[in-house]
């Protein structure tokens, strides 16, 4: 971790071609398949689905495009816990909003 | 005693002991931590002072049990706080079944208060002792919020919708009512009095024998307006119970859930009321039309108030065709 | 690399070329990159700032001196307590502790020439400075009055005041606090001596670390909300306004993820120069290293859990209020585990009262009373009575003025010598320190009284039975304006008329302490290789002293 | 500066600097990377505000958000996305490029290649927000909505342009950049021994492109099957 110990070379990955075309086909497959799946009703699924997909690309252009593949452990430590901390204002803010109206319930 | 002493503010309301048993018992924990801290720390740096210059003490790496200790028992005692708090807020969030409702509009910078019986004060509020009085606040602008130290009580009245409080006075006398949410120019002149009284003075003073502010002029019930109001807005047209109607009967439907046309089902409470009279598009009751117009900027947020409470004592009748119940 | 020994400091450093004399002239000063020039330019700059807030808040208790609100209008009264926040909170104490001691010691507390981008560095104090003087103009041409926490839809619409210029300044003031914590990150990730691990870092570092953590974090959030208020009282479009749909009460869950966070950004450097300031002056390795530097992360971490306990009474869920009282608490224990080790750290010491350390021992005392008062805060059911009361005046101004900016008065004086080469006067020093303790606890040990008592906070006028404690605040407070302008003059007198200081006159151990003071632009002749554990005091260093 | 880094730098054309706070070239290009990516985790943020906003008044008001979506055009958004994919596609092979040979022409071809690919997704940007201004949906004082819903709409379409406009500053900021980066690997800067400023432009770009991969959905695909 210290200045003495990255003494060897550039350790920056050199990704194989094959491997920037093929993510570049999967995820053109994954947008077709997403905007196909909108117009099919599957009720509460429908968002999920469609998360999903935005999911799996977005790991995708992270994993390869961005060589978080290849980056020493820190790196990919720092994301996640960057969404974890916007998986939690996303979360404890909604359980504010979607719990509010259950107390009234009892007032009527 | 405390309180003669000016340390705790007048107690007139069930939730004051509650409250205050917990402040107490906060005090006592926190000041026995300062000063073991505070002890700790004096007769350290008094026993311990440097003596001389070169004096170099031998190092102590630290101790896992200490340091598990004084995670573990702090950890416990907050927790205990964090129960017996709850305890209280829930307490103080649950008003019971027979708590009378009472509504409150602030604007700025006043509070505008209505008996259910129809007597309206402004930055006045007269209760009764030993009978549950539920607020149901709103505000006509920005946020306030309505607060009164001597029953513990404090809850924003957020623009838009509905909050609620509630109390049980015990003390006749009067007591202060502020504004703890900051709400513009005159936000420290958003103050008021609470005046309780006992049972038999609040009936007189309802009916307005006794000499409170505020002649006896908004005497029709609140229930009564909102029935005027209900025939000259035209709502019965739609909402007359009978099948076949443009609307929903509305007779005995509040409590209840009712199927909504996304599917889903909903609660039918004063917040739904309110949002489906200003805003009628948004959750349509399965085998209705969207055909109700808004009523958004004809009826004010007193108004609402009594209509909802009118709609409240409307009960259902035999073979009309209403909602989808659910439950 | 080169092979460098770990280099004896020369015994006096004047004579030689260091930082502050290597050049002269305003463009030196501007232009500069040296992270230590660039500490001092905060540290000019965030002294205006405070000064500035510092006379609000004098009229302020001026004029809650009478119960009739009789020294200022209504509307002036809001716009003095309001930008008393924001100028104390977003351009005082955020900035305070990282920007100019974080800024001057991080590259010498790990050994390395400068911070990995000094440019950067150079460009968020001119970041800083644009934001702040977009906030003054504001202040100048007529001042706001939502109060620092801009709750729709009181500053979306209500409100007839400069809320946009001030909104715009604090978030071109928030790109500053982001590129500070990004560049303090990558310095303490990737610039260290040889040999300095993390578990040999100072305390100090840990605590900006994680401190950094919430700037680069929270600080985002804080700015598109910002930014939204003002999109949206420009454009009267309704993303917070209830009147067109939305949600007031959204408005106030964004800020506080941001604004509580921002608590610890205040109070997380402070405890890091505390850390310091114990162990040197007690000579002696800290009690339970690890747990005060894991501590440090588990406050930047559970504090960003927390902000619902602002909204118990604001139209949130009690469900969501039960969930947020609990992780409240949670985040209560790492504070208390550094309370407990720093006294800890005390025990078998050799304790020399220096004015820094009496600023320590008395952060520890009111940090004590300010953290157990947030037991009260965070209880439920208390809170709704003391919620919006001078209560939560009081105990914020605990952790901010007691805790932070006792921390902050601590460090200054502490590293005095090294920033300028000079020695402050000692005895006046630690007469000053105990004014500001006295002075603060007579201004603010009242407050939680009047709080209980329920007197609501941003009132211009107060019923009568009020008045005895707000004039015993206020007598304080008068206290604490001396207390605070005594270090201002004699720092000041001490840059030219102060004892010339030896590159260590503490007998410390941080690398810092072993370059010449003040330090040469590179920090180090020779970069120095770690070897020992932190805080090693061992006779041959004692002798330095 | 090591004697390591010197030899390393002595390698390209143009050797690169290191600047005076590093011990070497790969402390610096490693420092740099760093600070990217800890620039783009702020960033998550930044756009997590808006997308917190987002979640709640969908939940809010599920049925305004479906119907207000439907309004935008899908054709444009499908192709809008794969534009952005093919961009992220010819970055990556920039970056590629400079890692492996020193052909700055082919670093700036596929640079300029981003430029355009961007510069379309911009375009199609622009038409659907005219439509949009045309069809008066733009919210505000002149806004108007035919549907059920006007205030409730209104709220998706500020998120919408809110939250599309700070991802086209985004990229416009990133076509900028991309054109300095293309004039300086027509020069020859870049090679493998000095690639960093095409890399972090790279990571930059890519961020830009997650972002809208949630943004589709979130805005255009809301409900669709109806």
């Amino acid at each position: 971790m210290t200045r003495d110990d990255h003494a060897g070379a550039r350790h920056d990955h050199v990704v194989p071609l094959p491997i920037y075309f093929g993510v570049f086909v999967t995820l053109l497959v994954l947008t077709g398949v997403t905007t196909a799946a909108a117009f099919v009703d599957l009720g509460r699924l429908n968002v999920f689905v469609a998360l999903t997909i935005a999911v799996v690309k977005a790991s995708l252009v992270l994993l390869y495009f961005m060589h978080l593949r290849y980056t020493a452990r820190l790196t990919p430590l720092m994301v996640a816990i960057a969404f974890f901390w916007l998986a939690m204002m996303i979360m404890l803010t909604m359980a504010d909003v979607v719990s509010r109206g259950w107390f009234t319930g009892a007032l009527g | 005693m405390l309180e003669k002493l000016g340390l705790l503010p007048p107690a007139a309301a069930t939730h004051a002991a509650q409250v205050d048993a917990l402040y107490l018992f906060l005090i006592g924990l926190s000041g026995f931590f300062a000063l073991l801290i505070g002890l700790l720390i004096i007769v350290f740096a008094i026993r311990f002072r440097r003596r001389s210059e070169h004096e170099i003490p031998s190092p102590i790496e630290g101790s896992l049990v200490l340091e598990l200790t004084w995670t573990i028992i702090p950890f416990c005692l907050t927790m205990v706080i964090f129960f017996w708090s709850a305890r209280v807020f829930v307490s103080l969030r649950t008003p019971p079944r027979n708590a009378i409702e009472m509504f409150v509009v602030g604007k700025q910078w006043m509070w505008k208060v209505q008996h259910l019986e129809g007597r309206r004060e402004i930055n006045e509020l007269h209760v009764p002792t030993g009978q549950p009085i539920k607020l149901t606040l709103t505000s006509e602008d920005v946020i306030h919020s309505f607060y009164v130290p001597a029953f513990r009580i404090k809850q924003d009245a957020v623009p838009g919708r509905y909050t609620d409080e509630w109390f049980e006075a015990t003390r006749p006398g009067t007591y202060h009512l502020f504004c703890a949410e900051f709400c513009g120019t005159w936000h420290s002149r958003m103050i008021g009095s609470i005046v309780v009284m006992e049972p038999a003075d609040y009936q007189a003073w309802l009916s307005g024998g006794t000499g409170a502010t505020g002649a006896a002029e908004g005497a029709a019930s609140v229930a009564a307006s909102g029935e005027a109001l209900f025939t000259s807005l035209g709502c019965a047209t739609c909402h007359r119970g009978e099948s076949g109607a443009l609307g929903p009967a509305l007779g005995g439907i509040v409590g209840t859930k009712v199927r909504l046309q996304s599917g889903e089902s909903v609660e039918v409470d004063d917040g739904y009321l309110r949002e489906s009279i200003l805003n009628p598009q948004a959750k349509i009751v399965a085998g209705f039309q969207p055909v109700m117009p808004t009523f958004k900027g004809q009826v004010s947020e007193e108004d609402l108030l009594q209509l909802i409470t009118y709609i409240k004592t409307l009960r259902a009748s035999p073979g009309a065709g209403g909602a989808h119940r659910e439950s | 690399m080169e092979t460098a020994e770990r280099i004896d400091p020369p015994a006096r450093a004047d004579g030689g070329t260091n930082y502050l004399n290597v050049n002269y002239g305003v463009r030196s000063w501007l232009l500069t990159v040296d992270h230590k020039r660039i500490g001092l330019l905060y540290l000019g700059s965030i002294t205006v700032m405070f000064a500035l807030g510092g006379f609000f808040a004098l009229l302020i208790r001026l004029e809650l001196l009478t119960p009739a609100g009789d020294l200022v209008g209504p509307d002036t009264y809001n716009k003095l307590f309001t930008m008393h926040g924001i100028i104390m909170v977003f351009f005082f104490l955020i900035p305070s502790i990282p920007a100019t001691l974080g800024n001057f010691l991080i590259p010498m507390m790990i050994g390395a020439r400068d911070m990995a981008f000094p440019k950067l560095n150079l460009a968020s104090w001119y970041i800083f400075i644009v934001g702040a003087l977009f906030t003054l103009w504001a202040v100048f041409t007529g001042g706001v009055d939502t109060g620092w926490t801009f709750y729709t839809p009181y500053s979306t619409v209500g409100s007839h005041t400069k809320v946009i210029p001030v909104a715009v300044g604090v978030f071109i003031n928030g790109f500053s606090s982001i590129l500070t914590g990004l560049n303090f990150i990558v310095t303490i990730h990737r610039m260290r001596a040889p040999g300095l691990t993390w578990m040999r870092l100072p305390l100090f570092i840990w605590a900006l670390y994680a401190t950094s953590i919430i700037f680069i974090l929270g600080t985002p959030v804080i700015a598109i909300t910002l930014a939204l208020v003002g999109v949206e009282r420009a454009f009267h479009i309704g993303i917070f306004d209830p009147a067109l749909g939305g949600d007031p009460v959204l408005f106030q869950h964004l800020f506080w993820f941001y604004s509580h966070p921002a608590v610890y950004i205040m109070i997380l450097p402070s405890m890091g120069v505390v850390s310091e300031l114990i162990t040197c002056f007690s000579r002696k390795a800290p009690f339970g290293y690890t747990f005060i530097a894991i501590s440090s992360l588990a406050i930047a971490f559970l504090g960003f859990l927390v902000w619902g306990h602002h909204m118990f009474v604001a139209g949130m869920s009690p469900y969501a209020g039960l969930i947020f009282s609990f992780l409240s608490f949670a985040v209560a224990i790492p504070s208390a585990v550094k309370v407990f080790n720093w006294t800890a750290t005390l025990y078998k010491g050799a304790i020399a009262f220096k004015a820094p350390m009496i600023y320590a021992l008395g952060f520890i005392g009111l940090f004590t009373i300010g953290g157990l008062t947030g037991l009260f805060l965070a209880s439920l059911g208390l809170d709704v009575h003391v919620h919006d009361t001078y209560f939560v005046v009081a105990h914020f101004h605990y952790i901010m003025v007691g805790g932070a900016l006792m921390g902050y008065l601590g460090g200054i004086h502490f590293w005095w010598p090294k920033i300028t080469g000079r020695m402050y006067p000692e005895s006046l020093a630690r007469i000053a320190a105990l004014i500001v303790f006295l002075g603060f606890n007579l201004t603010f040990f009242p407050q939680f009284i009047l709080g209980y008592l329920g007197m609501p906070r941003r009132y211009h006028s107060y019923p009568d039975e009020f008045q005895v404690l707000n004039v015993m605040s206020t007598a304080g407070a008068s206290i604490l304006g001396i207390g605070y302008l005594l270090p201002f003059c004699y720092l000041l007198w001490s840059l030219r008329y102060g004892e010339r200081a030896s590159s260590n006159p503490w007998g410390a151990t941080g690398l810092e302490w072993q370059t010449p003071s003040p330090p040469p632009t590179e920090n180090f002749p020779v970069t120095p290789i770690v070897d020992v554990p932190p805080y090693h005091y061992s006779e041959e260093e004692a002798v330095l002293v | 500066m090591s004697e390591r880094a010197t030899a390393l730098a002595g390698q390209g054309n143009l050797p690169p600097a290191t600047a005076h706070q590093f011990d070497d070239a790969v402390q610096q290009h490693e420092a740099s990377g760093l600070g990217m990516w800890v620039f783009l985790l702020t960033e998550i943020l930044f756009f997590g505000g808006l997308f917190t906003i987002y979640t709640v008044y969908r939940s809010l008001y599920p049925e305004a958000f479906g119907h207000a979506s439907s309004t935008l055009d899908i054709e444009l958004g499908t192709i809008n996305t794969a534009v952005l994919i093919g961009s992220s596609l010819t970055m990556a092979l920039a970056v590629h490029t400079a890692q492996v040979s020193r052909n700055g022409r082919l670093v700036a071809l596929f640079l300029f290649a981003t430029i355009a690919l961007g510069s379309v997704f911009l375009g199609i940007k622009a038409i659907e927000y005219a439509q949009k201004f045309h069809e008066h949906h733009v919210p505000g004082p002149f806004f108007h909505y035919e549907g059920a819903d006007p205030q409730q709409s209104e709220l998706f379409f500020c998120l919408y342009f809110l939250m599309t406009g700070l991802h086209a500053i985004h990229m416009v900021i990133g076509v900028g950049i991309l054109g300095v980066l293309g004039v300086m690997a027509l020069r020859g800067r870049f090679g493998p021994d000095y690639y960093t400023p095409v890399e972090l432009t790279g990571l930059y770009w890519h961020f830009v492109d997650i972002v809208w991969i949630f943004l589709f959905p979130l805005l255009y695909l809301v409900e669709r099957h109806t």
